[in-house]
């Protein structure tokens, strides 16, 4: 995921950095592109879990890419990754609880 | 090598040395001033160790009106609504203001010198969180002091008791706004916390070489970064609540009540555990220096602290075992909630695996640090009976909780803390407290605190509910409440003892040497108290118990700071950041809005600019500023040369490039 | 061991003045967005679970939605961050002016994604009646969108503080008289961006209501001069007289900043997808 | 441990499995105490320095751990554990609901919370043009039946525990919780509400009373008819006796509302109430009839048949054949009943009925307590 550092500053400033302006290009465009799919997405005539899932991974593509090459996790330490990874997969994980205990029968407000 | 030195300075080296003339750069070493502009964290720590004692008495105070309240039945020391704050404030008080900002004395004063570090990370947001700390504290505690009175529903503020309907009035404001500031400080300190322990350590000293203080402080620091926000949002909410009349929380809007238990809860309960993992981190550190062996299984410990911090997440609705959640939620938190045991269990088991084969001194914070395990480990295991759903629909708000949670509080994280200040005292002052009266207070506080909260137990399985000004005489409870009330007197007895025996050490207790308890840890390795720049020579770490292996390697280590002494010396001497007074000005900006937020009236004849906006714009503009110069100012700082190790003249000299 | 600092060679991938190389600056900031997540994570909760079980009668944000709007702004939050990666760059090879540039775009950006969210809620609070408390969907809907509005909002402030700190002298020239005009500088700034905010989006609103441009000047007139009056102060302002004392040291202050404004921007792709698109199925 | 309200002399099957998961809990804990306490001493006793000299000779062996025991107690911990987990599983779908057998059998109830007070409504009980019966703070219910109670609240959060029938179950606003136990015998019972709900949380108490199946029947007979009607309106008031009772004095903040007799012999109290007082006085009775209407009590209680039907307070439509008053804090006794209507503030801080008197500009001299207090326990 994330390539050795090296230690030589030379070689921080060599090819590798002239590239980025064109990764950073590419990655913006694919985000455009995989957001026009997302929209496009929602009137398919597919069933609805078909859809839902298929717009979260679209999303969490999206997210990988801007986190990996916009926010160059993917050239730093993978302690950067960690860090970041331990509040994504916590506040994931609460979310996902929270709609999961609200959306049994015993949660269901009661109208009257 | 050279850890010590920030990149940013290396570079502005030049810069960094003349002092600008636009900013006050306060350079006052003594009086009002030097402390509201410091950014030595040992300074630091020790205002935030000051602060939470006072509140910490505050506390009590209001524990031992309850206490004489409930002394028997149908009491009228208060009225049910003095009652009702008593509570309230109480455990706010004690959680907020007692056991988290001692917990972050330690941080500060203890952490950076154990890993070899001369300052945190960042000693100017360092500062901002003391003061945002104490402005939460003030606004906290506000209610004492107008018509409104103070908070009064309760340290969980359950919806909708707090909405405008059921509380009108500012104490609840209060209470929010206080808890918000009370947020961002404890947020901006874990992170510099983080930061620090990360990135700041001395050469050598590898994560698997921390003291597990430190370990302690960083899962402390994430616990504290990750669940705050949660609470942020649900104070925000109940605030947009009252001030602008959504309905997150009101029912007639489709609100529903519960989400707030939830979005407390989810706080809450890693919460609990953000006030004893340094408790348990102080115990790691003392029951191995007085059994003279290091830690038994380290790792382990280590690991079972950071699978506490992250189970911690996984459990908040066991606090929510009666409001209905229907049998597969309230079934998977039972069993998340005892898996906990496991992890903790773990640390039982290695403290006891450190004294095994040791040579034990029985001094005052050992006794502490082992009235810490046994007493925690009777409100883990009252813990553990709470965990199973169906006892615990009959526990829960029952005298039982009050039983566990003090067991885990006073008899776990307070013991700790006391057990902590015993042991570093002669560090931070150059004192020693006397044995017998430190061991005196020990025995009378250990059997205060027992005599209080064991009958509870019993009250609770007798039905006695908690959160309640009054009971009658007819239901079994008379003499256990009048015992918790005489154990709670015994207790403030020896809470008395233990700080007047304090308060005569740091003046005229015995004086003693560095390291007094020949202990294992870098601190120690440091004249007392603590020079300013803590390390005249930036510690090279080759062990675990880095100070136990200086002591064994002597030549090994005089050699090596030597060499790097020399090093050091050509870089141009010890760095230091210069003092700063806008930190303080951004917290009292925000003590200024926070007031106006909570306890000003709107009055909306006058249009949009009423009192209510008029005080807080007036306190953002104080902040921006604060902010705004503390941005431009720089980190600024000069150099020190100290002439040897134990030079306590602190001969500071700019230096001359 | 500081000659790097001397010459332009720093390693923007380690810092040797730390424990794991890694800038504090730098660890500050992502343990900040991991707090982050929390934070909207529970707004995220808060939304959803009371889109799970709406109040009766409460509006369908179907209706109320403009996908075209919404899919527009989000495309400019994209494109800002792609500039904001392109500041960086810049900065780390020691490029001020580019990186001026750069940050320069990424506030336009940004400003036009904060003037699609004034639009947007003025919209629903207007035509569509929603507002923050006659419903529980506005409650929570405004209160999500707003925070992350607000988010947007201080990284933009923040890029201008940037922006304007490049300008900044070396410590000698830094008087009374600087700080006052930094101060100018950064108000200029704000002010060009609010009121050409304003200004376009009073332009949109004589579109839709039929009005002519000649209605629109008139009635705009202030707005557009004070914003080519700010626009003009931030010119004077951007000559460097002195030399400034930013450059490739201080790339570590953008790339915190830039991982903020990405930030946003992912915080933003979730809520596009759970908020917005999740409605229209 | 065998007050009213003990949660460990349990008289009904869910709590006797709550308290059965709370024995192995506490049986398990204290096993492991034992063991790790015992452990424990012997190091700290065996291991101690005796003497300076001992603390300061060559110190132990630096050993690091031993990764055997370490998994070993790991192990046995989560033994210990799944020891506990599998009656706390077995509780929870038990204690859930009523049992799929009982369900037949079950008798249903609505208990709404209110600051400070219960209200209780019986679906199953239609009274014509008067809807469900509902009485307040003493819920009656068949003994031996599993009762099935539907949670409700209009205000905040209140919970609904009976130590000795079952745990507690919160009442939560726009929540439909529910709850279930049985009284295997008949019997008087305790309860309390148990979430902090405001000033009075304290003294919002309630009492449950388990009938075997005729008194029960008689009971609800007794209930659904229309208020008793002592004072016909032509035994007009021109006379009323200037009765004084000999309670009249001032109450002191907190004092205790209640007398032995319902700590003796609770159901035998309760049931010598459902029958009128000897030595009634008409007149007095007729008055105070009146008064209910002129003071304005009527915009809050209702008394079936009598024609008064106010709703934000409880119904006293059969209020003299309860036990208790006041959310259960007083006894139902002339004294207790007059301390309540002369100042309900004093008794109850920041009830609604004391600010009902403000709002309604309540006065009453004390004869017109006199009369009130015999009309309303005439309300059998
Ligand atoms: C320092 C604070 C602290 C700590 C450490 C704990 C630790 C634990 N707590 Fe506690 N708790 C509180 C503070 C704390 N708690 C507070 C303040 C409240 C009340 C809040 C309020 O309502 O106001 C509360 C309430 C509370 C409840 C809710 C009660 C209710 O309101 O109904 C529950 C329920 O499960 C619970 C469980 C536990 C458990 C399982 C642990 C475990 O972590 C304990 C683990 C420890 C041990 C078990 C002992 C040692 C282990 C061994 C020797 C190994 C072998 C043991 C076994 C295999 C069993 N706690
Ligand atoms: C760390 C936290 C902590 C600590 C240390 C304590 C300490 C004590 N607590 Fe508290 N407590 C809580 C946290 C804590 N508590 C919480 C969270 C609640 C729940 C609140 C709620 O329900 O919302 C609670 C609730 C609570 C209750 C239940 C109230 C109710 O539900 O109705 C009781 C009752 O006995 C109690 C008692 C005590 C006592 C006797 C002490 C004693 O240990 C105190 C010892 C200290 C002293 C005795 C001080 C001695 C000082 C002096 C003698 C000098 C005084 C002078 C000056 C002020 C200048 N506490
Ligand atoms: C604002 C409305 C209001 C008015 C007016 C009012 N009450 Fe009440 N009453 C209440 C409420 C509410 C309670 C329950 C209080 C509690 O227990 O917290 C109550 C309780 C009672 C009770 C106890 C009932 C029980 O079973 O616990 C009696 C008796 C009573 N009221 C009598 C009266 C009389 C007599 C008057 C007129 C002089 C009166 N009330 C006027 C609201 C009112
Ligand atoms: Cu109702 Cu407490
Ligand atoms: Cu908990």
């Amino acid at each position: 995921m994330s390539a050795p550092v090296s230690t030589s500053p030379d070689h921080a400033h060599g090819h590798e950095e002239e590239s980025k302006f064109q990764i950073y290009v590419n990655v913006a465009m694919l985000l455009a592109v995989i957001t026009g799919v997302e929209i496009v997405g929602i009137y398919l005539p597919f069933a609805k879990w078909v859809i839902v899932t298929g717009l979260v991974i679209l999303s969490v593509v999206k997210f990988l890419y801007v986190i990996f090459y916009f926010m160059h996790l993917r050239w730093d330490k993978p302690f950067c990754t960690i860090l970041f990874f331990i509040g994504l997969v916590l506040s994931a994980g609460t979310v996902w609880a929270l709609l999961a205990i609200f959306s049994v029968k015993d949660s269901l407000p009661l109208q009257t | 090598m050279d850890a010590i030195l920030k990149s940013d300075l290396q570079v502005k080296d030049v810069a960094t040395e003349t002092k600008s003339s636009v900013f006050w750069r306060p350079t006052a070493q003594t009086g009002l001033i030097s402390w509201l502009t410091t950014v030595d964290h040992k300074k630091i720590g020790f205002l935030y160790g000051i602060f939470a004692l006072f509140f910490f008495l505050v506390g009590g105070f209001e524990a031992l009106l309850i206490r004489l309240q409930l002394m028997t039945p149908n009491g009228t020391v208060l009225t049910a609504q003095q009652y009702n704050t008593m509570f309230t404030m109480h455990g706010t008080t004690m959680i907020f203001l007692a056991i988290m900002p001692l917990s972050a004395a330690f941080f500060n004063f203890i952490m950076p010198l154990q890993i070899g570090a001369r300052d945190v990370a960042f000693p100017r947001l360092n500062a901002f969180s003391l003061w945002t700390f104490v402005a939460g504290a003030i606004i906290l505690n506000l209610g004492w002091f107008m018509s409104a009175g103070a908070p009064d529903a309760g340290w969980t503020g359950y919806a909708p008791l707090t909405s405008k309907a059921y509380t009108p009035d500012h104490s609840v404001d209060m209470w929010i706004m206080g808890l918000q500031l009370l947020g961002v400080a404890s947020i901006a300190a874990s992170l510099n916390f983080i930061v620090t322990i990360i990135n700041m350590r001395a050469p050598g000293m590898t994560m698997m070489r921390l003291p597990v203080f430190t370990w302690m402080t960083l899962i402390t620091a994430f616990l504290i970064v990750l669940s705050f926000p949660f609470i942020t949002v649900a104070l925000v909410e109940i605030m947009m609540d009252r001030l602008f009349g959504t309905s997150f929380f009101e029912v007639s809007g489709g609100g529903m009540p519960i989400l707030w238990q939830h979005l407390f809860w989810v706080f809450g309960h890693p919460e609990v555990y953000i006030l004893i993992l340094p408790a348990m981190g102080i115990i790691s550190e003392i029951l191995p220096t007085f059994s003279r062996k290091p830690l038994f299984g380290y790792p382990i410990v280590v690991f079972s602290g950071a699978s506490i911090g992250f189970l911690g997440f996984s459990v908040w609705s066991h606090h929510m075992f009666t409001t209905g959640m229907g049998t597969v939620a309230t079934a998977a938190f039972s069993l998340a909630t005892m898996a906990i045991a496991v992890p903790t269990g773990v640390k039982i088991f290695n403290w006891i695996g450190t004294l095994w084969g040791g040579h034990i001194s029985m001094r005052t914070p050992m006794m502490f640090a082992l009235g810490f395990v046994w007493m925690f480990m009777i409100g883990g295991f009252s813990g553990v009976m709470h965990s199973a759903a169906p006892a615990d629909a009959q526990q829960q708000d029952s005298y039982f909780v009050i039983a566990h949670f003090h067991y885990v509080l006073i008899g776990g994280s307070m013991f700790a803390l006391l057990a902590g200040i015993h042991f570093w005292f002669p560090l931070m002052f150059g004192r020693k407290i006397g044995e017998f009266w430190g061991k005196l207070s020990f025995w009378v506080i250990f059997a205060g605190f027992n005599i209080t909260f064991f009958p509870m137990h019993f009250l609770g399985l007798n039905g006695m509910p908690r959160r309640t000004f009054t009971y009658d005489g007819n239901l079994g409870w008379n003499s256990a409440n009048y015992i918790a009330t005489v154990g709670a007197l015994i207790l403030g007895v020896g809470i008395f003892i233990y700080f007047a025996v304090m308060v005569y050490t740091y003046f005229k207790g015995e004086k003693v040497g560095k390291d007094v308890w020949d202990a294992r840890t870098l601190e120690w390795s440091l004249p007392n108290p603590p020079p300013e720049y803590n390390y005249r020579v930036i510690p090279t770490v080759h062990a675990r118990d880095a100070f136990w292996y200086m002591k064994q390697n002597k030549e090994q280590i005089a050699k090596e700071d030597a060499t790097h002494a020399k090093e050091e010396a050509a870089h141009g001497g010890i760095h230091m950041p210069h003092q700063s007074i806008y930190p303080f000005v951004a917290s009292l900006g925000m003590l200024i809005a926070g007031i106006g937020i909570s306890v000003m009236d709107n009055d909306p004849t006058p249009g949009f600019w009423g009192k209510k906006i008029g005080v807080t714009m007036i306190g953002g503009v104080v902040m921006l500023a604060g902010i705004y110069f503390w941005a431009l100012e720089g980190n600024g700082g000069y150099h020190l040369h100290p002439e040897n190790d134990g030079d306590e003249s602190n001969g500071k000299k700019p230096a001359k490039h | 061991m500081s000659s790097h600092a001397a010459a332009g060679t720093i390693d923007h991938h380690h810092d040797p003045s730390t424990s794991t190389g890694i800038p504090n600056k730098k660890l500050i900031m992502w343990t900040f967005l991991a707090s982050d997540c929390m934070f909207f994570g529970a707004l995220i909760s808060t939304h959803l679970i009371y889109r799970l079980h709406p109040a009766p009668g409460s509006p369908s944000p179907k209706q109320i939605f403009s996908l075209e709007l919404t899919s527009f702004s989000t495309f400019i939050l994209l494109m800002s961050s792609l500039m904001m990666a392109l500041a960086v760059t810049a900065i780390q090879k020691g490029n001020v002016k580019s990186m001026r540039w750069s940050l320069l775009t990424t506030i336009f950006f940004g400003a036009i994604f904060l003037g699609c969210q004034v639009y947007e809620f003025e919209e629903f609070v207007k035509l569509k009646n929603v507002t923050l408390t006659n419903s529980m969907f506005g409650t929570t809907f405004y209160t999500l969108t707003g925070t992350h509005g607000i988010h947007v909002a201080v990284g933009v402030f923040w890029l201008i503080l940037m922006y304007v700190r490049s300008f900044q002298p070396h410590e000698a020239g830094r008087t009374f008289g600087w700080l006052f005009k930094n101060f100018l500088h950064i108000t200029a700034l704000v002010g060009a961006v609010l009121l050409s905010m304003f200004a376009v989006l009073g332009a949109v609103h004589t579109l839709h209501t039929g009005g002519t441009a000649g209605a629109y000047f008139a009635s705009y007139f202030s707005m557009i001069a004070g914003f080519v009056g700010c626009v003009a102060v931030c010119i004077g302002f951007a000559q460097p007289k002195a030399l400034s004392n930013f450059g490739e040291a201080n790339a570590i202050d953008v790339e915190s900043m830039g991982l903020y404004w990405h930030f946003v921007d992912i915080v933003w792709i979730v809520i596009f997808t759970a908020v917005y698109l999740i409605e229209y199925l | 441990m065998d007050g009213h309200q003990s949660t460990i002399k349990v008289e009904g099957p869910v709590a006797r499995s709550q308290l059965e998961v709370f024995y192995v809990t506490c049986w398990v804990t204290l096993v492991i105490f034992i063991l790790v306490g015992a452990v424990l001493a012997y190091a700290s006793i065996k291991f101690k320095a005796r003497t300076t000299a001992e603390e300061k000779s060559i110190p132990p062996e630096q050993g690091h751990g031993n990764p055997l025991i370490e998994i070993g107690l790991i192990g046995a911990s989560i033994l210990a554990l799944v020891v506990i987990a599998i009656p706390t599983l077995k509780g929870i779908w038990y204690t859930y609901d009523v049992p799929e057998d009982r369900k037949a059998d079950t008798y249903e109830v609505t208990a709404t919370g209110y600051q400070w007070w219960f209200k209780f409504d019986y679906p199953s009980e239609q009274i014509a043009g008067a809807g469900a019966l509902a009485t307040a703070n003493e819920l009656v219910i068949p003994a031996g039946r599993p009762v099935r109670v539907n949670l409700r609240t209009i205000d905040v959060i209140h919970s609904f525990w009976i130590p000795k029938l079952a745990g507690k179950v919160d009442m939560m606003p726009n929540r439909a919780n529910h709850l279930w136990f049985q009284a295997d015998q008949p019997g008087y019972y305790w309860g309390q509400c148990a979430e902090f709900c405001g000033d009075s949380h304290a003294v919002m108490r309630f009492r449950v009373i388990a009938l075997g199946p005729k008194d029960f029947n008689d009971w609800l007979s007794q209930q659904t008819a229309p208020a008793r009607d002592v004072a016909p309106p032509r035994v007009a008031t021109q006379d009323a006796p200037k009765v004084q009772f000999a309670s009249l004095r001032t109450f002191k903040q907190n004092e205790t509302g209640h007398t032995a007799k319902y700590d003796i012999s609770p159901l035998d109290a309760w049931k010598a109430q459902q029958f009128p007082e000897k030595g009634e006085s008409v007149a007095l009775i007729a008055q105070g009839k009146a008064l209910f209407k002129e003071k304005a009590c009527l915009s809050c209680h209702e008394v079936r048949g009598h024609g008064y039907a106010g709703i934000s307070g409880p119904s006293l439509t059969h209020f003299g054949s309860r036990s208790t008053l006041a959310g259960a804090l007083l006894e139902n006794n002339t004294e207790q009943l007059h301390r309540w209507i002369h100042n309900p503030e004093s008794v109850k801080a920041g009830n609604k009925m004391a600010k009902g008197y403000i709002d309604n500009n309540i006065k009453l001299t004390t004869e017109d307590e006199v009369a009130l207090v015999a009309y309303l326990q005439s309300l059998k």
